[in-house]
C-alpha cells in the first residue's frame, strides 16, 4: 500500500481540464487512502518556463509535458526519470504502442503519454451550406472555397498569434503538405536550409492565402482564445486549431450543427498525408522523493478505464492513449480518431514547437508570424531563419 | 519729479486688515526707512509700491504717474530683497543684466550699466563668478547692483542687511548711505534696526499694526517723540519708563530723592503720568541710595548700569568709562528736568 | 508662487481652471476609469459589443465576488501581503542600521560603501537575475515567499540605506555629540537618540517600499511559481488565462490587484511623498 | 598619536567603541547586499562566459556569447532591435520629465480641492505596471479599443498598435509614460513648492513673465528635481519588463523588445534557457546603465565634498 | 582643584594643523571666554576639552586629572551647543535626566537632580513639553539646564546665544552670568560677540589662527591690549589706526597739527609707527581743518563722525549728542598722549 506525499504539478490551468485532472486524482487518493496527494496547478504559459526550475529545486514528484523534441533537454540534462521499466510491462507495451516513439529518446522512455488530439480544419457548417460549399480535399477546392467566403463579405480563418505557435501550426500542414513528413522532420532537426526552394515552395503557398486576405486581420494581437470570437460571430469561417477548441466554441453557443471538421486539404498529390497530433505527458522527475507512489500514478493514468474517462467529451473531449479505451461519441473525437487511424499514412508529427528545439521553434514561429503580417518579407526572414538554423544545430 | 505718494492705501489679506489707510509723502531723492515691530507692515507697504502686492484700496503714485494697478516691471522701481533673490545660476553679470535683458536692451548697452554699476561698487572682480562663491557682503552688493543697473526712480530695500554679521553691516550700511548721496534716487528702506533707521534716513517713518505712527527726520524723532511708542522704539539702550504721580507740576517717583519739575503741560485733574528718560540722561549721584545696583556691564568706552528702584522698577544708566558702580551699590540719581518727557500712562502720548 | 496664483486672475480665468480640473483628471485617468467600469459590467455587454456604454446592469457584486470566491486571488493577496510586509519590516530594520553606521561614523570606506549600495541600487536588476535565481535554489528557497523576501530585502538595503543615511546626516550631529558627552553607547544613542528621530524618514520609507514591493513583477516571475507563493501581481496573469476575454472579471481582479498600494497611498499620502522626494530614486 | 599612559580598567570594546560600532552596524545590512546583489553581479560577468542551460554543466565558451550578440547585432536581429529599442525608450521615456512638469505647472494652485486633485493625478505610479499594462492593452484594442474610438471620431484609424511593429514601441512606451509623468510630477510640485518666492519676485520686477519666467528663473531652480526626474526616468527606461512582458511578450515578432527583456526571454523563457547568452546580454545593459551610474555618482560626490 | 589647564595642545585635521601649541591655565570657577575671529579655533578647542575632537599632541588636564585621551563622558564636563542639541523627541524632563538614566541612576535621584536644575532656571512649569513648544530662550536654558544636572567640575558653552534675537540674547546673557555666580564651577564659553566677552568674562582668551594672543580680564585688554590686533578686537567701534612718522618720542601725521609725544619705549631706528586710539579719545578740534568729515552717523545719545585724513587714512570718532559735525566740514582733531598706543608697524606688537 502506497504512503507518503506525492506531489503533482500540473499546467491544466483552464477550468475543464483542470476539473478532469482534479477529478481523476481524486479517484488515485480513494484507490490510496494513506498517500497524502498534493496538487499544484500552474497558468498553462508560466508552466512552461517553470518546469525548469521545478525540475532541479522543490521537486514534485508527478509533472505533466509534452512528448518528442519538447521533452528532450530534460531528459539530456537528467532531470526525468527513465521509466521503461513501466513500458516493459505487459500491460502498457501492449496498448500504448502508437505513441512510443514520441516518448522514447535513445532507446529509452522517459514518461507516459495520457492524451492526445487532432488537428485539422473547424468551420461553420452553416455558413458552408448558406455559400453552397462543400468540405474541400484539395488545394484547388480550399482556394475556391475561400474566395467564396470572401467574396461573402467574411475572411475564412481566423487565428491568434500573439503567442506564436498558432501560426506553427499551419506551418506544419503547409509544409508537411508541401514536402512530406520527413522532409518537415528533417528541417525541425535543422538538416535543411531554410533559404531551399522547398521550403519557398511552402511559403509560396502561403503566400497565396494570405494575399487573398484569408486571415483575420490584427492576429498578432490575439491569443488563441481571444481569436474565437471572429468564428463564433460568423465573421470567419473557419480556424486550424487542436480539438481542444471544440469545448470553447460549445460553450460559446456553437451548436454541433453549425459546426464540423476536415482533414486539411492535400497540396501537393505526390506526398502522403501527415498530421499533427500533439501528444501530452506525465513524466517522474529524477529528484523526485515518492518515485514508487509515481509509477503508481503513472499506471493509473494510462489505463484504459482512467482513458476513456477523462478523455471523453464531458472532460478533456479529446483522444485516449490506450488502445482498450474507448473513443467518446461525439462526432470530433470520432472523426479525428478514423483520421489519425486510418488516413494519415505519412505520419504523426508531435507540433512544430514540439519538434524543433526550443530556441529554433521560437525565432521560426516568430518568422510565421512576421510572414502572415508582412508577406512580402519571406526573403528576408529565411534568410535569418537560416541563420539562426546554422547558429542552433552548431552547437 | 519721482517721489512717492500714498494715499489712503489700505491691505486686505481675505478678511484681515494688515494697512489701515496710510497717508504719505516721500520726496523726491530722499531716503525713507520704514520701521516698526516685528508683523507690523513694513514688507507689506514696501510690497505694494513695488506692485508685488495688490493694493486693496488707496491711491499709490510714483512721481506723476499713478502707478496703483500697474505692473512691477513697468513701475520704475528696483528693489534689494533681504536673502538677495540672487539667480543661483547665473553669474554676477548675468545677475545684474536681466532684467536689462528681459527688456530686449541691446547687449552692447547691459555691458556698458553692467561696467557701471559694477565700478561704483567695486565688483569688478567677481562678474565672472556665480552667487555662491561670493561672500555675504559682496552678494548684497551685487544684489544692489542689480537694482542700480535698471536706473529705477526709486529703490526699495527690504532689510537688506540682517543677513550679514555685525561687521559686515556696518560697512556696507556706509556704503548704501554713500550710494544715496552718489546716484540721489529716492530710496525706502525698510528694516528694524535701530542704528539702521537712525544713520541712514533722511525720514523715519514708524509703524506699528499697519498705521503710521510718526514721521520725522531721525533726531527730531529721537529728541521729540509724539508718543510712548515712538520715544521706547527710537534709542539704544531703550528709554527708561517710570510710572510717577503728577501733582502741580512736579512728579514724584521713589527712585527720584526729591520732587522733579516738568515743563509738559498735563492736563487737569491727571495724577499720574509716565515719566521717559534716557540711559544717556541719568546721572548717579553717588551720595543719594534710593536705588540699588543689580548690574554693570563695562564695554570698554561706556558701561551700563541696572538699577533696581525701590518699588521694583527698573532702570539702565549710561555711564562714561571713568565712573563704575559696583554691584550692590547703593546710590542715587539725578535727572535733569529738560532732558526727561512725560506721556499720558493711558494712551501713551507724550504731553509737550 | 509660479504660476501666477489662479486667485490673482480674472474671474474669468478662475472659471476656466476651476472646469477644466476635473477635465483634466477625467482624461488623465480615463484608461482606469473605464478598467472600473469593466468591471461591473455583465458578461453580455461585451459580446453585445458594448465596451464602452453605460453597463445594462450592474454586475460589480457577481463580478467581484467571482474574483474573491471563484478563483486564486484571496491566496496571492494574502501572499502579497506576506511578501511585503516582512521585507518592509526588514528592509527598513537593516537600512536603519547601515544609515546609522555610514551617516554618524567617520571612517576611510565609509564613502566608498555608501557609493557601493548606490550602484547596487541602481543596477539593471536583471543581471542579477541568473545568480539571485541560483543562489535562491541552492538555499532550498525557490518558489518561496521567504527567498523572495530575502531578495527583496538585501535589494532595497541599497535604496533603503541611500535614504536613511542622507536622512541621518540631516539630523544635527550635534545630538549624538551631546550624547556622547553624557557618556551615552553608541548603541543606546542608536536606539535611544537617533531611531526616535527618524520615525518620519522610517514611515516615508515603509510606504514606499511598500508600494514598490507590492507591485514588483520581475522577481515574482523569476523566483516563484504557482498560487502558494506567488503575489498578486503575477498572479493576476494567470487570473487572466483562467478568464481570458472575460474582461469583466480580469477588470476587478486588476482593480483587487491595484487597491492596497493605492489605498496605502491615500493613508499615507504625506509619507510617500516625503519618501519620494527625500529618497527620490527608485 | 601618543598613547596615553594611563590605561583604564574599561573593556577593549568599551575603549574602541567607535571604531567598531559602525561595522557591527553595518554587518547584517552590508553581507545582504553583497550576497544578493553585489556578488551576483560579478558572478553575471563570470557567466556571460560560459554557456550554460541552466540544467547541466557550464561549458567555458571565452567571449563567443558577446562575438554571437555581435552577429546578431551587425544581422540586425533580436538584439539589434532591443538595442534600438532601448534607445527609443531613453530617448522618448525622458518626455515624462517636460509632461510632468507641465502637470505640475498646471496643478500647483492653490484653489478648493486641488490637493485631493493631485493625489488622484498622482494614481497611475502607484499601481502596478501590470494593471498599467492591462489597462493599456485594452486600450489600444483593435477592435475595441478606446484609441480607436477616439481616432474614429476624427475619421482616423484604426491602428492596431501592439500589432505593428512600426508603433509597438511607441505604444508601450507611451504606456510607461503614464506612470512616469506622473512620478515626474509629484517631483517637481514639491521643487516648485521649494521655489525661492523672491526670485520669483525679482524676477517680475526685472519684468521676466510666463515662458521666459519659467525659463530663466523657475527651471533653474527646479534643477535639483529636474536632476531626480532624469535618474529614475533612466532608470526606468533601462529596466522597463513589466510592461512589455504583459503587453506583448516582446511581439509581434520580437519587434517590442528590449534589452531587459530579451535577456528574460533568452535565459528563463519557454524557449529559452541560454543562461550564458543571457547574462553578456545582461551585461550589455549593466555597462549602459553605468554610464548613468558614474554619473551620477560623480555628482554625488561633487556634493558630498561640498560638505 | 579643578581649572583646566592645556599644555602645548595641536590640532590636527589631516595634513593641516589648526591649533599651534596652545598653552592656558583656567582656575577653578573661573569663567574664561574664547573669542577671535571666524575659524580661529576657538571651536576646536573646547571641543578638544571636551573629548569630541581628539588632540593631536600636548596634554589636557582637568583639575589633576590628565583627560587627554580620556572619554568625554569621563572627563566631568558639560556641553552647551550653539544649537541646544535638545532631543526633540523627549520632554523637558527627559532631556534633563537622559543622562542620569543612561547612566544607571536610581529614577527617585534623577527627578531630584532635574527638580533643583530646574528650580535653578525656573523651568518647572515648562518640564513637561517638549522643546519643539519651548522658546529659544526656554531652549537654552534646559540645554544648560541638562548640564546642570550632571554636576559637572567644567561647564563648556559654545556660542551658546547667537541663534537668539538681539533682546533675548540681553537677557540670557545675564542669567548665565548670574548661574555662574551661584554654582561657581569652571566655565568656558565661546562667541564672537564682544559684548558677551566684555560682560561676562572674568578672563577671555584672544584666538588667532590657532594660537592665543592674548590672555587677560575684560578691561584688561581693553585698556591695555598687547599688540595691535588685540587692540583693534576688542572695543566697538574699533579703535583707530594711524601709519605715523616717528622721531625724538614724538610721532607726527597730516592729521595731527603738530606732533604728538607719546610715552612708549619705541625701538632705536624705527622711523615709522602705528598709532591707535580709540574713537572715544578723539576730540574734535573746530578750530583745526586737517581733516575732512567724511559721513555723521547720529544714533540719538551718541554720533559717529567718519573723518578723512590728508592722507587719504580714515578715522571714526565718538561724539557726545551736544556736538555734531556736517558732512563736508573742514575740522580738526586733538588727542591726548597718554591715551594714545604704538604699535610695531610690521609685528603689530605694542610698545609700552
Ligand atoms: N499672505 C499673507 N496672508 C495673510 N496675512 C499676511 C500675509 N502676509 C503678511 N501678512 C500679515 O500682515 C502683517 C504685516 O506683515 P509684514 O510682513 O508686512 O510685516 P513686517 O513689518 O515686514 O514684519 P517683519 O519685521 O517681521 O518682516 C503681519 O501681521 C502678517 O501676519
Ligand atoms: N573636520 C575638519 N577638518 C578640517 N578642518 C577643520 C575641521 N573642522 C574645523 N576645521 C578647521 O579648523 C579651523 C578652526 O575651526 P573652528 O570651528 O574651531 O573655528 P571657530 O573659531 O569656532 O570659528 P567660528 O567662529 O566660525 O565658529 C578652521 O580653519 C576650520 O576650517
Ligand atoms: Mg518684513
Ligand atoms: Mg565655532
Amino acid at each position: 500500500e502506497l504512503t507518503g506525499e506525492l506531489r503533482i504539478f500540473l499546467d491544466t490551468s483552464n477550468p475543464a481540464p483542470r476539473a478532469t485532472m482534479e477529478a481523476m486524482i481524486e479517484r488515485f487518493q480513494q484507490q490510496h487512502p494513506d498517500l497524502e496527494i498534493e496538487t499544484t496547478v500552474i497558468d498553462r504559459e508560466a508552466y512552461k518556463t517553470q518546469i525548469r526550475n521545478f525540475l532541479t529545486a522543490d521537486t514534485p514528484d508527478v509533472a505533466n509535458w509534452y512528448a518528442a523534441n519538447r521533452m528532450k533537454p530534460y531528459v539530456d540534462a537528467g532531470l526525468f526519470e527513465d521509466v521503461s521499466d513501466l513500458w516493459a510491462e505487459a500491460e502498457i507495451s501492449d496498448n500504448l504502442g502508437s505513441t512510443k516513439g514520441a516518448l522514447t529518446i535513445d532507446g529509452k522512455q522517459w514518461g507516459v503519454p495520457y492524451t492526445y488530439y487532432q488537428w485539422g480544419v473547424y468551420y461553420r457548417k452553416d455558413i458552408f451550406d448558406e455559400l453552397g460549399l462543400s468540405e474541400p480535399t484539395t488545394w484547388k477546392e480550399e482556394l475556391a472555397n475561400c474566395q467564396k467566403i470572401i467574396d461573402s463579405g467574411r475572411t475564412c480563418y481566423t487565428i491568434g498569434t500573439k503567442f506564436l505557435w498558432t501560426a506553427g501550426g499551419w506551418f506544419d500542414y503547409l509544409n508537411m503538405r508541401t514536402n512530406g513528413f520527413d522532409f518537415h522532420q528533417q528541417l525541425a532537426n535543422g538538416e535543411i536550409s531554410w533559404e531551399d526552394d522547398r521550403v519557398k515552395q511552402t511559403f509560396a503557398n502561403w503566400k497565396q492565402l494570405i494575399d487573398m486576405g484569408a486571415f483575420i486581420d490584427n492576429h498578432q494581437t490575439y491569443s488563441w482564445q481571444e481569436a474565437l470570437p471572429f468564428m463564433v460571430k460568423g465573421d470567419a469561417a473557419a480556424y486550424l486549431m487542436g480539438n481542444f477548441a471544440v469545448a470553447p466554441l460549445r460553450e460559446a453557443g456553437l451548436s454541433d450543427d453549425q459546426l464540423d471538421f476536415y482533414q486539411f486539404v492535400a497540396i501537393n498529390p505526390d506526398v502522403e498525408l501527415a498530421e499533427d497530433a500533439p501528444t501530452d505527458t506525465f513524466h517522474i522527475p529524477a529528484n523526485a522523493l515518492n518515485k514508487e507512489a509515481a509509477r503508481a500514478f503513472l499506471r493509473f493514468v494510462v489505463s484504459a478505464d482512467e482513458q476513456t474517462e477523462i478523455n471523453n467529451g464531458s472532460n478533456l473531449g479529446q483522444l485516449p492513449v490506450n488502445a482498450q479505451s474507448s473513443v467518446d461519441a461525439d462526432k470530433f473525437l470520432q472523426q479525428g480518431f478514423n483520421m489519425l487511424s486510418s488516413n494519415s499514412p505519412g505520419g504523426i508529427a508531435q507540433f512544430w514547437d514540439r519538434d524543433a528545439p526550443a530556441e529554433m521553434a521560437k525565432v521560426s514561429m516568430e518568422g510565421f508570424q512576421e510572414f502572415m503580417v508582412k508577406p512580402d518579407n519571406a526573403d528576408k526572414i529565411l534568410a535569418k531563419l537560416e541563420r539562426a538554423r546554422t547558429r542552433i544545430y552548431d552547437q | 519729479m519721482t517721489g512717492v505718494t500714498l494715499n489712503q492705501t489700505i491691505k486686505r489679506y481675505g478678511q484681515t486688515q494688515v494697512i489701515h489707510g496710510i497717508d504719505l509723502q516721500i520726496e523726491d531723492g530722499e531716503f525713507c526707512v520704514f520701521v516698526g515691530p516685528s508683523g507690523c507692515g513694513k514688507s507689506t507697504l514696501l510690497r505694494m509700491i513695488a506692485g508685488l502686492e495688490e493694493t486693496s484700496e488707496g491711491v499709490i503714485h510714483i512721481g506723476a504717474r499713478d502707478v496703483t494697478h500697474m505692473d512691477p516691471a513697468k513701475r520704475g522701481v528696483a528693489m534689494v530683497f533681504q536673502t538677495y533673490a540672487l539667480y543661483p545660476h547665473m553669474s554676477v553679470a548675468e545677475n545684474m543684466g536681466f532684467g536689462l535683458r528681459m527688456n530686449g536692451v541691446p547687449k552692447g548697452e547691459i555691458e556698458k550699466k553692467v561696467q557701471e554699476a559694477s565700478n561704483i561698487l567695486k565688483l569688478d572682480q567677481y562678474l565672472k563668478r556665480k552667487p555662491k562663491a561670493l561672500s555675504g557682503g559682496q552678494r548684497q552688493r551685487v544684489a544692489i547692483g542689480r537694482a542700480i543697473v535698471r536706473g529705477p526712480e526709486v529703490f526699495l530695500f527690504d532689510e537688506p542687511l540682517s543677513n550679514l554679521d555685525a561687521e559686515l553691516r556696518v560697512e556696507m550700511r556706509v556704503e548704501i548711505a554713500r550710494l544715496h548721496q552718489e546716484i540721489g534716487a529716492t530710496m525706502i528702506y525698510v528694516t528694524h534696526d535701530q542704528v539702521e533707521a537712525m544713520t541712514m534716513a533722511d525720514k523715519i517713518v514708524v509703524l506699528r499694526d499697519g498705521r503710521i505712527e510718526q514721521v520725522g527726520a531721525p533726531m527730531d524723532l529721537y529728541r521729540d517723540p509724539d508718543n510712548r511708542f515712538v520715544a521706547g522704539f527710537i534709542g539704544s539702550p531703550a528709554m527708561n519708563f517710570l510710572e510717577c504721580d503728577f501733582a502741580d507740576g512736579h512728579v514724584t517717583h521713589p527712585a527720584l530723592s526729591r520732587p522733579l519739575p516738568v515743563a509738559a503741560s498735563v492736563p487737569a485733574g491727571l495724577s499720574k503720568v509716565t515719566l521717559g528718560v534716557r540711559p544717556e540722561h541719568i546721572k548717579i549721584d553717588r551720595s543719594g541710595d534710593t536705588c540699588t545696583v543689580d548690574l554693570t556691564e563695562a564695554l570698554g568706552g561706556v558701561s551700563y548700569t541696572y538699577l533696581l528702584t525701590p518699588n521694583g522698577d527698573k532702570l539702565i544708566v549710561e555711564e562714561r568709562e571713568d565712573q563704575r558702580s559696583a554691584t550692590g551699590e547703593r546710590i542715587g540719581i539725578s535727572v535733569q528736568p529738560e532732558r526727561v518727557m512725560v506721556f499720558d500712562p493711558e494712551t501713551g502720548l507724550r504731553f509737550r | 508662487m509660479f504660476p501666477k496664483p489662479i486667485e490673482k486672475q480674472p474671474r474669468a480665468a478662475q472659471i476656466t481652471y476651476q472646469a477644466m480640473l476635473p477635465l483634466a483628471l477625467l482624461l488623465w485617468l480615463g484608461p482606469l476609469l473605464a478598467v472600473a467600469l469593466f468591471s461591473v459590467k455583465p458578461e453580455a455587454d461585451f459580446t453585445n459589443a458594448n465596451y464602452w456604454g453605460m453597463p445594462s446592469s450592474f454586475e460589480g457584486a457577481f463580478n467581484y465576488g467571482q474574483v474573491f470566491f471563484n478563483s486564486d486571488m484571496p491566496r496571492y493577496l494574502l501572499n502579497s501581503f506576506f511578501i511585503t510586509v516582512p521585507t518592509v519590516i526588514g528592509a527598513v530594520a537593516l537600512s536603519c542600521m547601515t544609515g546609522f553606521a555610514l551617516g554618524i561614523y567617520k571612517f576611510k570606506s565609509n564613502l566608498w560603501i555608501f557609493f557601493m549600495f548606490v550602484a547596487g541600487n541602481f543596477v539593471p536588476f536583471q543581471i542579477l537575475m541568473v545568480p539571485v535565481r541560483d543562489l535562491t535554489l541552492e538555499l532550498g528557497l525557490y518558489n518561496t515567499k521567504t527567498g523572495l523576501v530575502l531578495f527583496h530585502i538585501a535589494f532595497q538595503t541599497g535604496f533603503c540605506t541611500l535614504f536613511m543615511r542622507n536622512f541621518i546626516r540631516a539630523l544635527p550631529f550635534e545630538l549624538i555629540e551631546a550624547a556622547r558627552v553624557e557618556g551615552i553607547s553608541e548603541w543606546r544613542i542608536f536606539w535611544y537618540v537617533v531611531l526616535p528621530l527618524m520615525k518620519p524618514a522610517i514611515a516615508a520609507l515603509s510606504v514606499l517600499i511598500f508600494t514598490f514591493i507590492w507591485n514588483d513583477y520581475f522577481w515574482a516571475v523569476v523566483l516563484t511559481q504557482g498560487a502558494e507563493s506567488q503575489p498578486v501581481t503575477a498572479g493576476i496573469t494567470s487570473f487572466n488565462a483562467q478568464f481570458r476575454a472575460a474582461y469583466q472579471l480580469m477588470s476587478a481582479g486588476s482593480i483587487v490587484a491595484a487597491l492596497p498600494p493605492v489605498a496605502m497611498f491615500f493613508l499615507m499620502q504625506k509619507h510617500f511623498i516625503a519618501g519620494l522626494t527625500l529618497g527620490a530614486v527608485k | 598619536m601618543t598613547v596615553s599612559a594611563e590605561l583604564d580598567s574599561e573593556s577593549w570594546f568599551h575603549r574602541n567603541q567607535q571604531r567598531i560600532a559602525p561595522w557591527l552596524f553595518l554587518a547584517p545590512g552590508l553581507l545582504f547586499f553583497l550576497f544578493y546583489v553585489i556578488i551576483p553581479v560579478f558572478q553575471s560577468f563570470n557567466l556571460s562566459l560560459y554557456e550554460w542551460d541552466g540544467l547541466g554543466a557550464a561549458e567555458y565558451v571565452g567571449f563567443r556569447n558577446y562575438e554571437d550578440l555581435y552577429w546578431e547585432f551587425s544581422d540586425r536581429d533580436a538584439f539589434y532591435i532591443s538595442l534600438k529599442n532601448n534607445l527609443i525608450w531613453l530617448l522618448l521615456y525622458l518626455a515624462a520629465i517636460p509632461a510632468g512638469l507641465f502637470i505640475a505647472l498646471f496643478l500647483n494652485q492653490t484653489v478648493k480641492g486641488i490637493r485631493l486633485y493631485k493625489s488622484l493625478f498622482f494614481f497611475p505610479f502607484v499601481i502596478s505596471q501590470v494593471v498599467v499594462g492591462l489597462v493599456f492593452t485594452w486600450f489600444y484594442d483593435p477592435t475595441f479599443g478606446l484609441l480607436n474610438e477616439f481616432l474614429g471620431l476624427f475619421g482616423m484609424g484604426p491602428l492596431n498598435v501592439l500589432g505593428d511593429e512600426r508603433f509597438v514601441t511607441y505604444g508601450i512606451i507611451f504606456a510607461g509614460l503614464w506612470p512616469q509623468t506622473a512620478y515626474c510630477m509629484i517631483l517637481y510640485l514639491t521643487g516648485l513648492n521649494a521655489v525661492d518666492p523672491e526670485q520669483i519676485e525679482a524676477g517680475r520686477l526685472d519684468g521676466a513673465k510666463g515662458f521666459r519666467m519659467l525659463w530663466h528663473i523657475i527651471l533653474p531652480q527646479l534643477r535639483p528635481a529636474t536632476f531626480i526626474a532624469f535618474v529614475v526616468t533612466i532608470i526606468g527606461a533601462l529596466r522597463s519588463f513589466d510592461l512589455i512582458s504583459i503587453m506583448t511578450q516582446g511581439g509581434p515578432f520580437g519587434s517590442s523588445r528590449v534589452l531587459a527583456y530579451y535577456m528574460f526571454e533568452v535565459a528563463l523563457s519557454e524557449y529559452g534557457f541560454r543562461m550564458g547568452y543571457g547574462a553578456a546580454i545582461a551585461v550589455i545593459l549593466f555597462l549602459i546603465m553605468l554610464c548613468f551610474i558614474a554619473y551620477f555618482l560623480w555628482s554625488m560626490y561633487r556634493e558630498e565634498r561640498r560638505h
